[in-house]
């Protein structure tokens, strides 16, 4: 065959791939997320359309593709249209790193995880001329929310995704995931894996750090003006998209991606992300919603040093035991975990209370008078 | 302490000030001129066992021949209810504004305002706010003629006015 | 992967045509975005040299951190789009000889450089790189790093100054 | 470098839709391209948070308030001059509309005002039958006020959770009135039906699981770290403050200030009831959402001791179809769930109120925003206007 031919066939492979995940996640995801917030909020959630309600975000794929595309007046008409593509690239290209099974990457690039990384940039591009193109204000608020919360917390993520570079000896994912043959790395590094899961969820701006789209602030944020299949780009391809992204990367890095019992294959890599994107669900169901503050706070406050000290703790074990490293990093990662979670709540509580003026002016109306 | 003492205090405090105090439905009235409101209300507010704090509403009473200014004040130490009301005149009713005493009053100031016309001197943003496109009309008062204005304001937009119902008039005056 | 002479010219227009057009058009926004389209084009340049790290070191640093900072920028201080005209036209006179004296020193280079794309290294270049940056050049890099740390405090300076009133 | 806001240098643009007003000031003179934009924002009337039709003018410097200005009136149907226009009993139907989650307050004050100047005691069952339906009422304004301050935190499942316990109330009112949100249900001397068969066992049995639900309120949404994050210290209103704002009700009561009618007007039968007035100490968002908890809890109380303490005899009295009460004037209010509703009647002895000035605590709960929400960031409008619980068709009229 010739090279031409070989290129033709393994972008025509790729984009199939690529733009599949996304689809699917598309559809299914949302689905999930109705009946389990339902189920959760003891309600039915959709469930008329086909069993169990399954059909229903085809039911409204088809709705959202037949709407009229409104773009508003005073709109910069070019990038209000250009956005949703823009934000798409970042799932469509990151699907082509990860390794779905022994063997079959799209692309086996041997800096895997740092594409990663690099192409979410795209989603932060995506959204933020979403905001500023819709000329309104509640856009451009949005925009600007997600850009910093973006920007903020691809720091903690990177730095874990550091540490397990570290862990492994190299960049690509499917080295990533070869070496995890014999133990996962939320076995070795749970510290590394709740950042991540914290980070992730503000990198996907999903509740409790959904401000960029908060509906009860901002309307939809920079979603807003946006209407039809192009709400629907924005809404299903790119965020559940990036969910799923999220969620392939997380079962790559902690849940030891295809491999499993019996036999390694794409099915237990899908198992792994549905169990992530669960989670994603479960939370958006559970919490409120941080604040604008307190969500920077929390980054570079609480997030960054905790992943600082991981890193280097974890590089010094490395450097110190280089045949041996992976008890002893375990056993820091677990206690530093024990710790959080036997700490966090009491030294919040604290902190929180001490917020709280401490009058106790209670006015006297004797109750006996009434 | 009962409405009947706290009517004592009052017509002690004030003094002077009341033209009068008397007990009518379970709440003590007090009467006073409309200079004196602001004086009265400090008093009031302030005198250790009255004490009455806490403002219910401010608002006013469309008598066609007088407007009453009228505020209703709770003490917070008993359980007593006290109304200010002083008598203004009714083509130019000025009161002075008690919203620096309650701030409360503000707002219901405001309302008062739009909905009858009293005008609240030294209100610092004494601005229309239910009804904020009704200009010159005050719907509470009683020769308010919001059919009338309307119609007229059709006319100016050249939009044809809706039939009157048969039975329907224009409340007291012909058009 | 080895890549054609078609696959090279696409990739080149990627860049060019862009940055040609952040030149010359006259909204900032589009500019801008015009400026992303090359940074993107130059990272697939890299990509095709077989230098994926710093292809993504690309991405993430010009689109995903300074292409970004500029966006912000623009967007929080011109409210709206629409043309804002040349304002730099002022110094066209000063920019001339500027001009000419790069194209003179791109010539210069363009004629002593010896094109070989074509042999690019297959192995990843990424551990020889990283020990390149960590033993013989740790000194410029802790350096660079230092100057960048004061920098920041610098901006966080500014910042605070300004929040005040 | 000298950074100085200069106001002399401004400019204005005018706008449809959401942006209304920008202004540009102008800082440091040396600098003459460096902006720094106040932004206005036009939060409603059609926000999903405006709690009806609010329209907040918040002027913004970045994410933080400078001032708020509410503009109301957007739902204003003009209730005292259509009282003006209708005879006493023709009047009573449109009453539930004003606060349309907690309807039968308002028709109990009016009701008590009807009977104040006609000098009459309506029945004791009526009474106890009026504190049952009052207390039923707090409960589903209350479960609307928390499910709607967590959804203004972005919480969904709170909401949700009241929504369903909301339900069983309403089937209970249903069953009591025979509507599920307008009752029409009191009547000058008394109420309009006798329990129906049934009531009292099916309310009992709620009564018996809804502490359980309160705790499992608490439990989702009082232990959550950041709700605690986005309500402690949040909104602070001082007792001193809360009282020179006006305020009534559990945000007053929050606040420090155990004022509630029920026991300081002590009308009805509240006095022979046994109830505790839950107290606040800061005053703060938290303080208003646990005391709205605790209120849940007295409401429980006080429908269990209604119910075992419900006398026989009839529910309303004779009074004449055309009610004519005689000239007067009086001014009476109840508790309700937001806080003080109050009545001031006058009658000149007509078939139709001469006039009829409504006290509504959501107006003067939102005439407090300007005064505490700047400093707040954005997302703490929409959180401090949940927690003081605005009912807009009770703020316009």
């Amino acid at each position: 065959m010739s090279w031409g031919a070989s290129f033709i066939i393994h972008l025509i492979a790729a984009l199939v791939i690529g733009l599949a995940v996304p689809a699917l996640s598309a559809l299914v995801l949302p689905f999930a997320v109705r009946r389990l917030s339902g189920f959760i909020s003891d309600r039915l959630g959709p469930n008329r359309v086909g069993p169990q309600g399954f059909f229903q975000p085809i039911a409204d794929f088809l709705k959202l593709l037949l709407k009229e595309d409104v773009a508003p007046l005073k709109a910069d008409r070019l990038l209000f249209r250009l956005a949703p593509a823009v934000a798409f690239i970042t799932p469509v290209l990151a699907v082509t790193v990860i390794p779905f099974s022994k063997g079959f990457t799209i692309a086996n690039l041997n800096v895997g995880l740092v594409f990663i990384v690099a192409f979410s940039s795209f989603t932060v591009l995506g959204i933020l001329l979403a905001g500023w193109a819709s000329h309104n204000k509640y856009s451009l608020l949005g925009g600007l929310r997600s850009v910093a919360q973006m920007v903020s917390y691809e720091v903690p993520m990177i730095l874990n995704i550091i540490i397990i570079a570290m862990l492994v000896g190299s960049l690509s994912l499917n080295d990533v995931v070869g070496a995890q043959g014999k133990i996962w790395y939320i076995a070795v590094q749970p510290l590394a894996f709740l950042v991540f899961i914290i980070a992730g969820m503000a990198e996907l701006n999903r509740t409790p750090f959904d401000l960029p789209e908060a509906e009860s602030e901002l309307v939809a944020g920079y979603l807003t003006e946006y209407s039809g299949m192009r709400f629907g780009f924005f809404y299903g391809l790119v965020e559940w998209g990036n969910a799923s992204i999220w969620s392939l990367t997380g079962a790559t890095l902690f849940l030891g991606g295809w491999r499993g019992p019996f036999a390694g294959s794409p099915g237990w890599l899908i198992l792994k992300v549905l169990a992530l994107a669960f989670v994603v669900i479960w939370f958006l169901a559970t919490f409120p919603r941080l604040q604008v503050d307190q969500l920077m706070n929390f980054a570079w406050k609480v997030l960054i040093p905790l992943s600082l000290v991981n890193l280097g703790v974890t590089g010094l074990l490395i450097i110190l035991l280089p045949d041996n490293f992976l008890p002893p990093v375990a056993a820091f990662s677990w206690a530093s975990v024990i710790a959080i979670i036997l700490l966090f709540r009491p030294v919040l509580r604290r902190a929180l209370l001490r917020k709280r003026v401490g009058r106790k002016t209670t006015l006297a109306l004797s109750q006996a008078e009434g | 302490m009962g409405e009947a003492e706290a009517a004592e205090l009052a017509q002690h405090l004030l003094g002077g000030l009341a033209t009068d105090v008397y007990l009518e439905a379970d709440r003590i009235v007090i009467a006073l001129e409309p200079g004196k409101l602001h004086e009265a209300a400090l008093k009031l507010r302030d005198h250790k066992q009255l004490s009455f704090r806490y403002l219910s509403f401010a608002g006013g009473i469309d008598y066609k021949d007088r407007m009453d200014a009228v505020y209703i004040l709770r003490s917070v130490n008993h359980p007593v209810v006290a109304e200010m009301r002083a008598q203004l005149d009714r083509e130019q009713p000025v009161a002075p504004t008690v919203s620096d005493v309650w701030s409360t009053a503000g707002w219901h100031e405001r309302e008062t305002y739009d909905l009858l016309g009293i005008e609240f001197e030294g209100h610092p943003d004494l601005r229309r706010i239910l009804t904020t496109s009704a200009d010159g009309v005050y719907p509470l008062r009683k020769d308010a003629r919001p059919h009338r204005q309307q119609r007229r304001e059709w006319q100016f937009e050249g939009i044809a006015a809706p039939r009157r119902l048969p039975g329907e008039g224009d409340r007291g005056e012909r058009s | 992967m080895q890549f054609s002479t078609p696959v090279f010219y696409i990739v080149a227009a990627l860049v060019i045509i862009p940055a040609v057009l952040m030149v010359s058009l006259k909204n900032l926004i589009y500019s801008a975005m015009a400026m992303i389209a090359c940074f993107s084009g130059v990272a697939a340049v890299f990509v095709t040299l077989n230098a994926e790290l710093l292809a993504a070191s690309q991405l993430l640093i010009y689109v995903g951190a300074i292409s970004i900072l500029i966006l912000f920028a623009i967007m929080l201080t011109r409210r709206r789009s629409g043309a804002v005209g040349i304002f730099f036209h002022r110094q066209s006179w000063a920019a001339l000889p500027a001009a000419a004296a790069l194209a003179v020193v791109l010539g210069l280079v363009l004629g002593s450089a010896r094109f070989n794309a074509g042999s690019s290294p297959k192995n990843p270049a990424t551990a020889n790189l990283s020990r390149l940056l960590f033993n013989q050049y740790a000194f410029p890099f802790e350096l660079a790093s230092l100057v960048l740390l004061a920098a920041i405090v610098g901006a966080v300076l500014l910042a605070r100054r300004e929040r005040r009133p | 470098m000298k950074f100085e806001r200069e106001t002399g240098n401004q400019k204005q643009e005018t706008d449809f839709g959401s942006q209304t007003i920008v202004q540009e000031t102008d800082i440091g003179r040396d600098q003459p391209d460096l902006h720094l934009e106040e932004m206005v924002l036009n939060m409603g009337p059609q926000h999903p948070s405006a709690h009806g039709v609010l329209r907040l003018v918040l002027r913004l410097d970045g994410e933080m308030v400078v001032s708020v200005d509410p503009s109301i009136g957007y739902l204003h149907r003009g209730f005292e001059k259509l009282a003006e226009n209708r005879t006493y009993l023709q009047f009573f139907s449109m009453l539930s509309r004003l606060d349309y989650l907690a309807g039968f307050f308002m028709e109990w004050a009016y009701v008590r005002c009807i009977e104040g100047l006609m000098e009459i005691e309506p029945p004791p069952r009526a009474e106890y039958l009026r504190v049952i339906a009052g207390e039923l009422n707090r409960i589903i304004s209350h479960h609307m006020a928390i499910g709607d301050y967590l959804l203004n935190l972005g919480a969904l499942t709170p909401v949700l959770w009241t929504f369903r316990d909301r339900e069983d109330v309403i089937d209970l009112l249903e069953l009591l009135t025979g509507q599920r949100m307008m009752y029409n249900y009191a009547r000058a001397g008394g109420v309009r039906y006798d329990l129906p068969d049934g009531f009292e066992e099916q309310c009992r049995q709620f009564l018996k699981r809804f502490p359980a639900r309160i705790d499992e309120y608490e439990e989702l949404i009082s232990g959550n770290e950041i709700f605690l994050a986005r309500s402690l210290g949040m909104g602070v209103i001082s007792a001193g403050q809360a009282l020179d704002f006006g305020l009534s009700g559990p945000n007053l009561r929050a606040s420090g200030v155990a004022m509630d009618l029920r026991r300081h007007d002590s009308y009805s039968v509240y006095p022979q009831l046994d109830f505790d007035i839950p107290v606040g100490v800061n005053g703060d968002s938290f303080d208003r959402y646990k005391c709205r908890i605790e209120e849940l809890r007295q409401s429980v109380r006080i429908i269990e001791q209604a119910l075992d303490a419900l006398p026989g005899g009839p529910v309303n009295m004779r009074v004449p179809p055309m009610l004519r009460p005689p000239a007067g004037e009086i001014y009476r209010a109840v508790e309700t769930g937001r806080g003080e509703w109050g009545n001031y009647l006058v009658s000149d002895g007509s078939l139709r109120p001469y006039r009829l000035k409504m006290r509504d605590s959501c107006f003067v709960a939102l005439s407090t925003m300007p005064k505490i929400l700047p400093g707040n960031k954005v997302a703490d409008v929409v959180g401090i206007a949940g927690s003081l619980d605005l009912i807009m068709g009770a703020v316009d009229r």
